[in-house]
């Protein structure tokens, strides 16, 4: 207890931390997870605006000379049966899979965030209605109505992400519901109606801001889990259609049957899913801790 | 209390009428009925044969009539019968619900006896090297497609032991049972695990800044008693809520993790029927998994007054 | 004497209330019949005129921040009516109230939860010029920076979130709001409690100031006794959503009526260790609104309590000097 | 005191420890909490010292934020850590330098020989358990009593407090309960092992002032009964006037002056004290001048932020009488009239 | 050999129903041939089913008529029905009177009625003796009448209920069948050939997942795999976990084939298609889908199992089969050229295909072969359910199909799929005097001469992109080295599965 080193506990409570550069360190020093996080998805991202820049071969082109070959100088990732770049196409597939990822989080935080808020606001009758169709939404599986929607719309990039987007749509407007019940309350909300503020406005900039961080954390959990609903759903004949790389159909039976013969069919296409899943997933818990008012100083 | 059960209990007839139509409108909506996929299936297009099994099964008729009908039917107990299988449906769906539940049930134990723990050691542990590797292995749950680890369950199975513990005939006795669902069922339950663990950590490391745990332990209190005692109680409310959602993402998983296991549950079950256009049986089906998930949300909702006295349902 | 004891004299009241009345219903069952009411506020009459400061006190739960609320049409009122500058506003709508609105604004009691947190201070200050049209942009920008100057703010802070505020600071944001429209009342819900007593000076003299300069009135609502002494000119007790004595300060303090005021008076701490006072001690703890007792709703706790007390509801009475105190033995 | 009240107290006091009142139970020495922050380093408590002697009730008071609560933590050692560190001093508990004590022996301190009670009663109880388990918790972990007998006796310690049917309420829970029997199901538990110091963190803050005159009055009888050293962190000097012997004023980590109570009150040496005093509205009927003063003195500027103290005194920047001495040199802690200390170059100026 | 023992496959579907005349899938002929029996049926030890190969079984002899119209059977006496009530000429008679649609009771469905449009009438002469009439000489149709479909249903059961408890004379009795569980048979031990079967059971799992089916195989859980559901690229890993165990890579007796639907525009142009059939390259699909082990062919199963398909040499002088592809891709850039498409003008098309990874597949390399000459396709996903509805109504423009064929014989090929009347002629290629020329084949009764006319028909069929074959595609089946006496027919599929001698060496 005599001498203590304040200095490097001060270094790891990140005092004096000061610009733009060192603050991001100091943040990745502090949430390394949370850095990892952000590095994978940026990376994705990334590979995913540039997939033509950075892959030499069509993703859709098939070659019977390369077909199934190992990874190694000709493909990196090695081919498929089909002879296709697995590279191409996993790159490629980034594309498909955030888009089903980020499309369906925002279509359905979008949707659950406009149905929470009125529900919380309004009340009432309409209120009990809309819980009632929110209750029948969480009761339908998603993979009936994903099967539904395969017969009758066909599988589409579209109608994949309206699919994954629908299961959402009743956890998020429960939070915002009960968040926008407990924050309609407070004072900072009956202070701006009392200077006559419409309830809308109120409802979209005092009450939404405030249940960000719920939203964050469902939200990133959604994003990981809708590119493997895609998966899923590929494997019930939604999902999106071939040619298209889409890691989940990559990864969907036909490729499993080929995971002993030529295992780098799976382990790539699996690898970025993991991947990208991890990375959102910590990035939102990072994103959390930052967005909580007791975390910061 | 009880004036809460009667307006619970009439909200879930509400939901269930509800649900009731949203199935039936939605069924009818898909293009193609059994008749067109029985025929097209074996690659046949004839017109007037259609019409024929349309009329025997009353698909001719206006869609209220039907509606009525199955409702009707529905009241007084009576499933109609399957169109792919012509049996009763009772006596096709009967048999498997149990089967499905079975590993549901074990699906969910399994899930929160791993779940809970991890998430509050997680928490107690937080950014400790612990705690790391506790949150990377509860995210390798959640982004392993759960067909995909069936599978590696299963080859492995092959590979390493040289059966493959897959349903092929009903177990005979109880053990066998426990057995041969233990494998699926932590299949399925190792992503609902994952999540149980998430939220526990993130609710205990919540309820650890109570002032009341401050409090215990301001009166000596163990750290395996302020865990364990004091905060897992607070912490575990907002994980039950979750069991209702997982209910109905079960019956997802499970359709997979039966496909996989080759197991003759409800849930591979409903996938064959909605693609035969069985309506009766997916009608039917469909509205026991929604009852069920009405039940359970109700059920979740009563534990939380059980473990919360905060709540009571007497508004 | 000061400048506003003379326009009380002078003008009309800012705001009049009579027999305002607030039951929160207790709604059950599926169709959400009313089987029951909270009586927050039962039947509560005040006025307040332009510079003065009425002061409301009593315990916590007894109906004061709901008579604020009512007052503004935050919440709607079961019953009464309120007047503002002789116009009754109990009955407007949402339109038609707009414009009074301006006229009466809120500070609450705690300085952290009615600020959005997640908005900069120059924001909230400025946002009733936004709703209200009044000023966009620079000009908004200096309006914002001149009421920061005025709170005794420096203009820079105005990029600041609330969290980065002493407690003081984020009162005086509340209060910079409250300004922003030009108000003629402002009703401040107990906007000290939460403050300690240098920071609490601040504020108070801040709000005094203001009052000396603008001709501010205020319903200061408080159960710091020593506070709304202070600041105010008359001050109304309630108990249970009705008010047991009103009377201007110095009659109230000097010649508590009601054994609710004295009591209450009695239990104040007094800072002063020398002073060792005989407490009027009351027992028990305040009934619940929902089911307040019969007749004198302090009877549960009164020493003086007789029969009479147990069964009639006594009548807000004068009993000089225009202090009002509804007691049976008085 | 009932007699019922006696009886419970004697059985309270038959326990092994006898204790004479005046006789110094607990000794602060140099005690300093820091804490790591972004921002910087923060001394929330630096170098405090004071002793507290039986049946005595220390107060303590200063402006919100001044370390006053974190002082009390410190004692029991509940601070968080990361990001807080005890760096330095001793607490002597008759004899044991607690500091010192492994956490399983330090367990068997708090709660049992030095109990607490947190300001706010709602959220300082476990919502989810009975106020019975609560309160018999401690005694089952410090007295080895049975689980029947743990109850039994919180029954006993309800009506100890005062709180009606007693054995209707250990079945219940803290949101049955109102503000004032919350804060009362706190003191009987911080006193159900009958300790020897009871550090109360504003204990009446969220309470009316006709149910706080219970509460402390309360307090006072059961000190006089059992003999316990109060510590009270309050910042309503009223309360201080009313209920404690000695004062210590601390203003920014650090404590600057300390009195018994009438002296502080009628004496204040430091400017900050006075500061203090004079910002206090206080009643008309208790001041011998009339209503109309107008402002209340208040005292200019803010408290600087521990992480950034200036290098002489604290107060200096907010100081009428501070010169450039104050400015560049940390007054020393004096006793600068007899038994009363302040630290300040100026003091009584 | 050893009598007793259940066989366990692997199955991999629930079937609509188990009628056997009234599904057109394997995955009930299979299970369900055991449970009946034919008038007549292909020699089930001899691998290739030819008209030399079929042998009687409920009929004891058969005869022809002078004109070759009418074709007599003498019936087998003493065999029973499972339910014990005696087999009689009546039963034959009902069959077939069910399967040209002549009887009151209908079938649900009856997907080989072109198979018999020349079958005027089954008359009873006997107890037991029928004879069938033809409206024309039709050797072929004895082929048909052997196949593992053409099976006697008895008079006294409803269709409805051979539909789900079906009544044969085979050496199996149908136990039960529930939907994604299982089929069971069991031994008939009335059957009426002596000490047969030698099996107590057979159980069909229906194991969804092929992955599961073929771990399954490998832990030893199953007997035998579904009949070719081990595709190439799978057989070699089989056989490396499994190396006791018998495969056997046949034809299937599927084309992938291509089709165009000549009424939309652009592709009522011949060039245009023309130029679709120059691009593609088979041997570039064979290797891709089959490690090379497919076979290029005509409409009909190509030789040496095949018995009517286009022998090589004349394979190899049809556009697109063989020559060099570059050229191929030059000649069809240039008629796309000619038809008013280019590098910078190319042609946006849909291929429809249906969900199901063995259309899909070869549909992907059909889309990358297309590129080379300027259309940019896109893959259109049909639902089964309504795939054969879109293709018959003509909802597409450039679509892949699978053919499959239960029997080598050119009669039920060509009509079904080439006839202009024919529901399933999906291209809707009528040629009149092509049809002409199918007639005569089917009414030859000199093998040799009747091959010739079909490969002249098969010939034109290609040149003309009627229904452009891409390849036949070849699958494997597996079993454990105790079943004993399986043979595999290598032409077919459908005819295999009486089963009433396999037995386990267990
Ligand atoms: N929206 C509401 N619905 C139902 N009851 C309410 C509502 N608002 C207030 N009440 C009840 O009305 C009574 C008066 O509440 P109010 O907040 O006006 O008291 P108060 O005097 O301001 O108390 P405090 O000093 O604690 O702020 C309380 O019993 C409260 O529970
Ligand atoms: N967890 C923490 N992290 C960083 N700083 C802290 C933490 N807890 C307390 N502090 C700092 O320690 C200082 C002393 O806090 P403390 O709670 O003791 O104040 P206090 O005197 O009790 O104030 P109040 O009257 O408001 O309760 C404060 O300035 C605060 O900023
Ligand atoms: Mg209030
Ligand atoms: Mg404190």
């Amino acid at each position: 207890m005599t001498t203590v080193d304040h200095s490097a506990e001060l270094a790891r409570a990140g005092a004096n931390v000061t610009g733009w550069a060192s603050r991001t360190l100091f943040l990745a020093n502090r949430y390394p997870l949370g850095a990892f996080g952000a590095v994978i998805v940026i990376l994705f991202v990334f590979a995913a605006i540039f997939a033509d820049v950075i892959t030499p071969v069509d993703p859709t082109s098939t070659n019977p000379a390369k077909s199934l070959m190992a990874p190694g100088g000709q493909a990196l990732m090695g081919a498929d049966f089909m002879g296709r770049d697995m590279y191409s196409r996993v790159v490629h597939g980034a594309r498909i899979s955030l888009a089903v990822g980020l499309g369906s989080t925002a279509l359905g935080c979008l949707i659950g965030v406009i149905i929470g808020l009125a529900s919380g606001y309004l009340l009432g009758w309409f209120d009990l209605l809309v819980q009632r169709v929110i209750d029948i939404m969480q009761a339908l599986p998603l993979l009936v109505m994903a099967l539904v929607m395969a017969a009758s719309l066909g599988p589409s990039l579209e109608n994949t992400i309206i699919a994954i987007s629908i299961p959402l749509i009743p956890n998020v407007a429960r939070v915002i519901r009960s968040n926008t019940l407990a924050i309609r309350e407070l004072p900072y909300v009956e202070a701006a109606r009392a200077q006559g503020m419409s309830e809308v406005r109120i409802a979209v900039f005092h009450v939404l801001p405030n249940t960000l961080a719920p939203l964050i954390v469902l939200a990133t959990a959604q994003l990981g889990a809708a590119i493997l609903t895609e998966a899923s759903l590929s494997f019930l004949g939604l999902g999106i259609p071939e040619p298209h790389p889409s890691w989940g159909r990559m990864l969907s039976e036909s490729a499993a049957e080929y995971v002993r013969t030529a295992p780098w069919l799976v382990i790539f296409p699996g690898l970025a899913i993991s991947l990208v899943v991890f990375g959102t997933n910590l990035l939102g818990d990072a994103v959390r801790d930052l967005l909580d008012p007791r975390q910061r100083s | 209390m009880a004036s809460y059960l009667v307006k619970r209990l009439l909200l879930m007839l509400l939901t269930l009428f509800g649900m009731s139509v949203l199935i039936f409108v939605m069924l009818r909506l898909v293009p193609g009925n059994i008749a067109d996929i029985v025929f097209e299936a074996a690659g046949m297009i004839d017109d007037a044969d259609k019409a024929q099994i349309e009329a025997e099964l009353g698909l001719d008729q206006p869609i209220i009539v039907q509606y009525l009908q199955w409702i009707g039917g529905l009241v007084q107990g009576d499933l109609g019968f399957s169109y792919v299988s012509e049996k009763p449906t009772i006596e096709e769906i009967g048999p498997r619900i149990p089967i499905t539940a079975k590993l549901a049930l074990m699906a969910l134990i399994f899930s929160i006896v791993l779940g809970l723990p991890l998430g509050v050691i997680s928490a107690v542990r937080q950014n400790t090297k612990l705690d790391y590797a506790l949150r990377v292995i509860s995210l390798s749950g959640l982004s392993l497609p759960s067909f995909w680890l069936a599978l590696l369950i299963l080859m492995f199975c092959v590979q390493y032991f040289g059966t493959i513990p897959i349903y092929t005939r009903p177990p005979d006795t109880l053990w066998d049972e426990l057995l041969l669902y233990s494998i699926p069922a932590a299949a399925v339950g190792f992503r609902s695990s994952a999540l149980i663990m998430r939220l526990t950590r993130s609710s205990m490391l919540e309820v650890l800044r109570q002032d009341y745990i401050r409090t215990a332990r301001a009166m000596g209190a163990s750290n395996t008693s302020v865990n364990y005692y004091h905060a897992l109680k607070n912490a575990v409310l907002p994980v039950t809520t979750i069991i209702g959602i997982e209910a109905a993402f079960l019956i997802g998983g499970l359709i997979v993790t039966e496909t996989v296991f080759n197991i003759p549950g409800v849930a591979r079950f409903l996938v064959e029927a909605i693609l035969w256009r069985d309506y009766p049986i997916v009608q039917n089906l469909v509205m026991f998994i929604a009852l069920v998930v009405v039940v359970v949300n109700f059920l979740v909702d009563l534990l939380y007054v059980v473990l919360d006295p905060r709540i009571k349902y007497a508004d | 004497m000061p400048v506003s004891e003379m326009q009380v004299a002078m003008s009309a009241p800012v705001v009049e209330v009579r027999d305002l009345k607030k039951h929160f219903p207790i709604r059950k069952g599926l169709l959400r019949r009313t089987v029951g009411n909270v009586f927050a506020v039962d039947g509560v009459s005040f006025s307040i005129q332009p510079g003065e400061t009425l002061g409301l006190v009593g315990e916590s739960g007894c109906g004061k921040t709901t008579v604020g609320r009512t007052v503004l049409r935050l919440v709607e009122p079961t019953g009464g009516s309120i007047m503002v500058r002789g116009e009754d506003i109990t009955h407007l709508g949402k339109k038609a109230l707009r414009p009074y609105r301006r006229e009466m604004q809120i500070v609450f009691q705690d300085p952290f939860s009615s600020l959005n947190p997640r908005m900069r201070a120059g924001t909230i200050v400025g946002e009733p010029l936004k709703i209200h049209g009044i000023a966009d942009g620079a000009e908004r920008e200096r309006m914002v920076a001149r009421l920061f100057d005025r709170v005794g703010l420096r203009a820079q802070q105005m990029k600041n979130f609330p969290h980065e505020f002493s407690g003081g600071q984020r009162q005086r944001i509340s209060i910079a709001r409250a300004l922003a429209l030009n108000p003629k009342l402002i009703v401040a819900d107990e906007p000290v409690s939460a403050l300690d007593v240098s920071i609490q000076a601040q504020v108070i003299n801040l709000m005094m100031d203001l009052q000396r300069e603008e001709g501010l009135a205020y319903l200061f609502i408080s159960h710091n006794l020593a506070v709304v002494e202070h600041i105010s000119h008359r001050i109304a007790v309630m108990y249970l959503g009705r008010i047991v004595e009103y009377a201007d300060k110095v009659t109230l303090f000097t010649r508590p009526q009601h054994p609710y005021t004295e009591a209450l008076l009695s239990a104040v701490p007094v800072p002063d260790p020398a002073l060792k006072r005989n407490k009027h001690m009351v027992e028990g703890d305040v009934p619940s609104p929902v089911r307040p007792p019969p007749g004198c709703h302090f009877h549960t706790r009164c020493p003086y309590a007789i029969d009479r007390c147990r069964v009639e509801s006594p009548p807000l009475k004068d009993v000089g000097d225009g202090q009002l105190v509804a007691c049976h033995l008085r | 005191m009932s007699p019922m009240t006696a009886q419970i107290a004697e059985k309270v006091e038959a326990a092994p420890r006898r204790r004479s009142i005046g006789e110094v139970v607990l000794t602060v020495d140099d005690l300093q909490t820091v804490f790591y922050t972004r921002a910087g380093m923060v001394r929330a408590v630096d170098r405090v010292s004071f002793a507290l002697k039986a049946g005595e009730t220390l107060a303590i008071v200063g402006e919100s934020g001044c370390g006053k609560s974190i002082t009390a933590l410190s004692l029991l050692r509940l601070i968080p850590d990361p990001p807080g560190r005890i760096v330095g001093g001793k607490v002597v508990l008759e004899g044991t330098d607690l500091l010192s004590l492994s956490e399983p022996a330090m367990r068997k301190v708090r709660g049992n020989r030095v109990s607490m009670i947190f300001q706010e009663p709602m959220t300082s109880l476990n919502p989810v358990l009975t106020v019975g388990r609560q309160i018999s918790q401690a005694l089952m972990m410090h007295q080895g009593m049975s689980k029947a007998a743990a109850m039994e006796r919180a029954v006993e310690m309800l009506r100890l407090v005062k709180v009606p049917e007693p054995a209707q309420r250990v079945k219940e829970y803290p949101h049955q309960l109102s503000g004032g029997m919350r804060q009362r199901v706190m003191i009987a538990m911080a006193l159900s092992c009958n300790p020897r110091v009871l550090i109360a963190d504003e204990p009446t803050t969220a309470l009316d002032v006709t149910i706080q005159a219970q509460i402390l009055d309360l307090i006072l009888e059961l000190q006089n009964q059992l003999g316990t050293a109060v510590i009270l962190i309050t910042h309503d000097l009223g309360v201080v006037a009313e209920t404690a012997q000695r004062v210590i004023v601390m203003y920014a980590g650090r404590k600057v002056e300390e009195a018994t109570v009438e002296e502080l009150f009628a004496r204040p040496l430091h400017p900050y004290t006075r500061g203090l005093m004079a910002s206090i509205p206080r009643l008309g009927l208790m001041r011998n001048q009339t209503v109309e003063t107008g402002r209340l003195q208040e005292i200019p500027g803010m408290v600087p932020p521990l992480f950034d103290l200036p290098a002489g005194c604290a107060y200096a920047p907010r100081c009428a009488l501070a010169d450039d001495r104050c400015r560049a040199e940390y007054p020393p802690f004096e006793e600068k009239r007899d038994a009363h200390w302040a630290a300040c170059w100026h003091a009584g100026e | 050999q050893k009598s007793g023992g259940t066989l366990k496959i692997s199955h991999r579907d629930t079937p609509p129903s188990v009628s056997m005349h009234e599904e057109a899938t394997v995955s009930v002929a299979a299970p369900m041939m055991a449970v009946f029996n034919n008038l007549v049926v292909y020699d089930q030890h001899k691998p290739i089913n030819s008209t030399e190969t079929i042998v009687p079984e409920l009929a004891e002899s058969w005869s022809w008529s002078q004109d070759a119209k009418v074709l007599t059977f003498q019936l087998r006496q003493g065999v029973q029905w499972h339910d014990g009530k005696p087999f009689t000429a009546e039963d034959v008679k009902c069959t077939w009177d069910l399967l040209t649609e002549k009887s009151k009771q209908k079938f649900r469905k009856n997907p080989r009625e072109t198979w018999y449009t020349n079958l005027k009438d089954v008359k009873v002469d006997g107890p037991h003796q029928v004879s069938f009439h033809l409206g024309r000489p039709q050797p072929g149709i004895l082929a048909m009448l052997a196949a593992g479909y053409s099976p006697v249903y008895p008079c006294h059961v409803s269709p409805a209920q051979m539909r789900t408890k079906p009544i044969g004379t085979g050496p199996f009795k149908f136990v039960e069948f529930k939907q994604n569980e299982f089929i069971k048979l069991a031994k008939n031990p009335n059957y009426w050939k002596q000490g047969k079967p030698y099996l107590d059971a057979i159980e069909w799992t229906i194991v969804r997942s092929r992955s599961t089916r073929i771990l399954g195989f490998v832990a030893g859980e199953f007997h035998m795999t579904f009949p070719v559901d081990i595709t190439v690229p799978l057989l070699k890993d089989i056989t490396s976990q499994r190396p006791q165990a018998t495969c056997e890579l046949q034809p299937t007796n599927v084309s992938v084939n291509l089709l165009v639907n000549r009424d939309a525009p652009p592709f009522d142009n011949a060039k245009i298609r023309r130029a679709m059939l120059l691009t593609m390259d088979r041997k570039a699909f064979i290797d891709i889908l089959s490690e090379g082990k497919n076979d290029m062919g005509g409409a009909l199963l190509p030789p040496p199992e095949g018995q009517w398909g286009l022998p090589p040499e004349r394979l190899a002088k049809l556009p697109g089969y063989g020559g060099d592809m570059a050229k191929n891709r030059n000649e069809a850039r240039k008629l796309m050229q000619e038809a008013g498409y280019g590098p910078n003008k190319r042609l946006a098309v849909k291929v429809s295909t249906r969900n199901i990874e063995v259309y899909r597949d070869p549909a992907v390399i059909l889309i990358d072969h297309l590129k080379e000459i300027y259309i940019d396709a896109e893959l259109d996903i049909i639902d089964t359910s309504q795939w054969y509805g879109r293709i018959a109504r003509k909802e597409y423009a450039v679509g892949l199909n699978l053919t499959g064929s239960s029997v080598d014989e050119p009669d039920a090929y060509f009509f079904e799929n080439y006839a202009c009347a024919s529901e399933r002629n999906y291209t809707k290629y009528c040629n009149a005097d092509l049809e002409k020329k199918m007639v005569a084949q089917s009414q030859e009764l000199d093998v040799k001469k009747r091959q010739k006319m079909v490969w002249d028909i098969d010939e034109q069929l290609q040149l003309d992109g009627a229904r452009p074959i891409i390849s036949h595609g070849r699958a494997a089946t597996c079993w454990q080295p105790e079943v004993k006496n399986v043979t595999m027919h290598r032409n077919s599929i459908y005819n295999g599965w009486r089963w009433d001698d396999i037995w386990l060496d267990k």
